[in-house]
């Protein structure tokens, strides 16, 4: 293995892409939503996991365009695919199934917990603003065995409390009472894990024993302390690890030359 | 049961009743009945409830035109060419749709019971979330879960314990049984079959959930040529009450093998439905400006559709342009 | 409409088939078995029912086969089928869902409320004789709007109480405490009919307001009184219409060689 | 998880422990994995727990050999060419194999929960009958429903009212999780994408709920090749533990587009299975006077084997004589 030859030119969003990438353990069976999720699944095939298959919940399992696709539900995601079949295959034959090891997701608003808001800003019952909903996201972050957000970092984005917990982080409510409870708790022998990192414009965060979010890498340019006036609760920062490797040329070549030539997600 | 009526876009718009339940074929913005879509908004009709497993472009026309009462789904937005639900949002905002939040996974749950003709289906999916928070049961907080609305469960959701195996609890999520699947499908056979192209969504669900069944297809075809695959069939003619024959009918919606999404279409349709001004002007154009779907297809142009119209191999278009490069 | 030409040779097969497919409307929405329901449906649908559709519970819907299928597994049942799919279309998706409007099924022994067993001569627990097991024989029996049981008449068949209820009929036990109520009580706002007649060798049954089993039409060569003496309960003979049709020419012409004329079911 | 081994059909029996959980692709007579019950016969092995959505001359084979404990189904035979199910029978009759009846759309239920990753699946299905007798439950008679064996669940069945509709009462069916799936598949891909042709039965949902997946595949095809009609695909490989390639690794039962059953190999097996001497002096000379299954072929012979070839179009033998004239 030869040194490896770092980019010196490369953007935020390209970062962001290698980071998610390398989450991508080879064989993992993965569910990705459309976007930057693309991007890192097909980049990790195209480098350390050949052997990744990605599932797109709306009905494909490994499909293989030569073109990326523009949304999970996209022809393109059925082109050489292993299965082209539907919403019942992916979300109970697959991740209910519990054959899922990862998943790429987003969301507008996250707490230390990991809970993650992605339905409205303000009270439910009389919104100032409504998002585009849940999706899948509650679904794949219950159920797969490593779950990885990719988020923008802002103070009020990063919060104490999020306004609507719809995707389940690692202290959640314990419905019909609402008390917090450990994940485990909810989920009982249905467990399989939870959120493992968040990726932000800024850095990488991953989770301790207690499921509380901890500052992991800072990507280059930011410091800690950045990062942590930039989120609304407490942010440990003592376990950073120091700066995010970031982006080689080949990765950034791949990226741009096989991954999206034409300029979707990476313009 | 027979051989479903092939009937017009305006007669099968007129069958439908203000107040009554619909559900669709398709995924956010692919193979979306938007030709029945636009003549549902013709023809004015209002109250109505939608249920949906994922919402998309036709969901915000529906909204945009003030046809919606009640929307029950997971998400709505236009993917790429619009993030969120601009009217339906608005609508919400103002209070005057109401909204019942479910997973996506739950939706699909719900669908897949109304198909089964079972009352509710299990899931241990997108527990611990606000969406099972009962405070925001907003069909209980609107008092429509006292039975009286036979389309409306009695309530949101159960949770259960596992008898069997002490796996702990799950929830049961509600059938959902529409009075009309609005489909958009592939191809239809002379006899009624039904085929969809490459992904199924949750379109084979929604045909078996729903009372009736309105069915827009792109081709008609033989019934021996549709029979000669049947593994590639999602429905049976005797699933299927009404037959409209409608190329391009999903449009701006994609199809698998047909056309890819319009993409420059739904950004201006994006743009438009940030405010209701828009949105109408938008709708005087496109909807109410023209009379009928040939109409509408002449105004798009030949030119416009052709750069949509996807390789019979690859089944996506080749020639859109799609990024920046 | 000529006058029907019947056929003055037939075997008590043909009559069994004949009399099964006149059970058929058009339009009819049908599941059946292999053996004497292919051959019912399949003249139906060459007679007065052209449009009933045939679906069979390993995976089919509507197959047009040029061969009349060994099985309802086999692959002649997926020739020209409007749907190739499996068990959980059958029994969940076209089933459970509601569509099926007939059905033909059989079984060992029956009692006066159509309960029939399939499974076991003596007691369930230390059986002195196993038969098949139940199939989808009850599954259909329940959900089917209409079904019709062809069965061998004999005393030991025709029982005052079966020796194990595989398939409900009209007075069932509601569990778990086993006591016998109409099948609406069961059911529920599930029920949507129950069987509406036994086609014997020597007979026609069907069932009064309260589900009791009554004799409908015997059979040529046979006396109201014969059927009764061939059934251990005491069957209603007073509501006799008398005789039941008979095969035409033209009927027994379709069987012998559209239908079977191979000689499968009717060697 | 990549790509399924490449295995042998000895290598693949010798997987399978005493006492494991079984169950198996096909219906009744059609796409048994009949050249791995065999060895798994010349095996040895013992006090096999069956769950099987039906069974056949597969079960027979299993039961008649001694190998089986525990047979929980809906039905056995050997359709028009046997009509009951001698062996198990036997053993039924004489208590040395502990039968679970449920019906034919139960079992469809357990095995969907087992494939759904779900403890349960509701049905109406089959509701008045013996099947729900508490009396005859007979695992629990056996004191083997006391939580103990993680694959026999503590109930047989639940009853439920529906919370939601005011439908009434039905049923919860437990979930199937088996050690081991044992598939026959028409083609599998060289990474191991699988697919059946015509019919798929319980296919699907049976590779799902097992923890472990064996299949034989009549054709292993490039991978390239199966993924041009994704949608006529039933699992992926990761899905997929082994593969044992083993063309006419189905007979005597069907194989759509492959082989009809073999109608007189199998009534000359249902003779023999009508008693244990009779069934031995078979078994002695079907399966272990044959030290493989190319032997078995060979000794079949091609004459026999050439007449249940299916023709390629459709999808049968056409030459077999099938009935009296």
């Amino acid at each position: 293995m030869t040194a490896k030859n770092y980019a010196k030119d490369y953007k935020p969003m390209d970062l962001l892409a290698v980071a998610a990438a390398k989450e991508v353990e080879d064989g993992d069976v993965v569910f990705a939503g459309t976007g930057l999720p693309m991007l890192a699944i097909l980049l990790a095939q195209l480098t350390h996991a050949p052997s990744a298959v990605c599932i797109y919940e709306a009905g494909t399992v490994d499909g293989r365009a030569p073109d990326i696709p523009t949304s999970v539900g996209d022809a393109r995601c059925a082109y050489q695919a292993s299965i082209a079949a539907g919403l019942t295959e992916t979300f109970y034959g697959s991740l209910h199934s519990g054959y899922v090891d990862l998943a790429f997701l987003g969301g507008a608003e996250c707490d230390k917990y990991g809970n993650v808001n992605c339905t409205v800003i303000g009270d439910y019952r009389s919104p100032a603003k409504r998002f585009t909903g849940s999706g899948g996201n509650p679904d794949i972050n219950s159920f797969a065995r490593r779950t990885v957000f990719i988020m923008v970092q802002e103070k009020r984005r990063f919060k104490e409390h999020v306004d609507y917990i719809t995707s389940p982080g690692w202290r959640i409510p314990k419905w019909p009472s609402g008390e917090y409870v450990p994940k485990k708790e909810v989920y009982g022998k249905f467990y399989k894990g939870g959120p493992v990192a968040i990726i932000s414009n800024m850095a990488v965060f991953r989770f301790d024993e207690d499921g509380i979010m901890y500052l992991d890498t800072v990507h280059p340019g930011f410091t800690p302390e950045q990062v942590k006036d930039n989120c609304s609760f407490d942010l440990n920062i003592s376990r950073c690890r120091g700066e995010t490797e970031t982006p080689t040329v080949e990765e950034i070549e791949i990226l741009y030359n096989k991954v999206d030539p034409e300029g979707i997600f990476l313009p | 049961m027979g051989v479903p009526k092939k009937i017009t876009l305006k007669e099968a718009a007129g069958l439908i009743k203000d107040g009554d339940m619909l559900t669709f074929s398709g995924f956010t913005i692919w193979r979306r009945p938007m030709a029945l879509i636009y003549e549902i908004v013709r023809q004015g009709k209002k109250d109505l409830h939608l249920f949906e497993v994922n919402g998309g472009t036709h969901t915000e026309v529906l909204a945009g035109a003030g046809c919606v009462k009640i929307w029950e789904s997971s998400w709505v937005g236009h993917e790429l060419y619009g993030k969120v639900g601009e009217c339906l949002g608005r609508g919400q905002v103002e209070g005057k749709i109401i909204t019942e939040d479910y997973s996506h996974a739950q939706c699909v749950a719900r669908i897949l019971a109304g198909a089964y003709g079972l009352p509710f289906f299990p899931t241990a999916l997108s527990m611990g979330t606000d969406i099972l928070n009962p405070e925001f049961d907003m069909l209980k907080r609107a008092g429509l879960r006292d039975g009286s609305n036979p389309k409306i469960p009695q309530k949101k959701y159960e949770i259960v314990k596992d008898p069997f195996y002490d796996m702990g609890e799950l929830l049961l999520m509600p059938a959902v049984n529409a009075d009309w699947a609005l489909i958009y499908a592939s191809q239809v056979g002379t006899e009624g079959t039904v085929r969809v192209f490459s992904q199924t969504y949750t379109d084979t669900e929604v045909i078996k959930a729903a009372d009736k069944v309105i069915v827009l297809a792109e081709e008609i075809v033989p019934e021996t040529y549709i029979r000669q695959e049947p593994e590639k069939n999602i429905a049976a003619g005797f699933a299927v009450d009404y037959i409209v024959e409608c190329p391009w009918g999903a449009h701006p919606t994609g199809s698998q093998f047909f056309y890819d999404v319009d993409a420059d279409f739904t950004r201006e349709f994006y743009k438009a439905s940030k405010s209701q001004e828009a949105f109408d002007k938008w709708a005087e154009e496109w909807v109410f400006g023209v009379s009928s779907h040939e109409e509408y297809l002449d105004k798009l142009g030949m030119t416009r559709l052709m750069k949509l119209k996807a390789n019979s191999v690859m089944g996506y278009s080749t020639t859109v342009k799609r990024g920046t490069r």
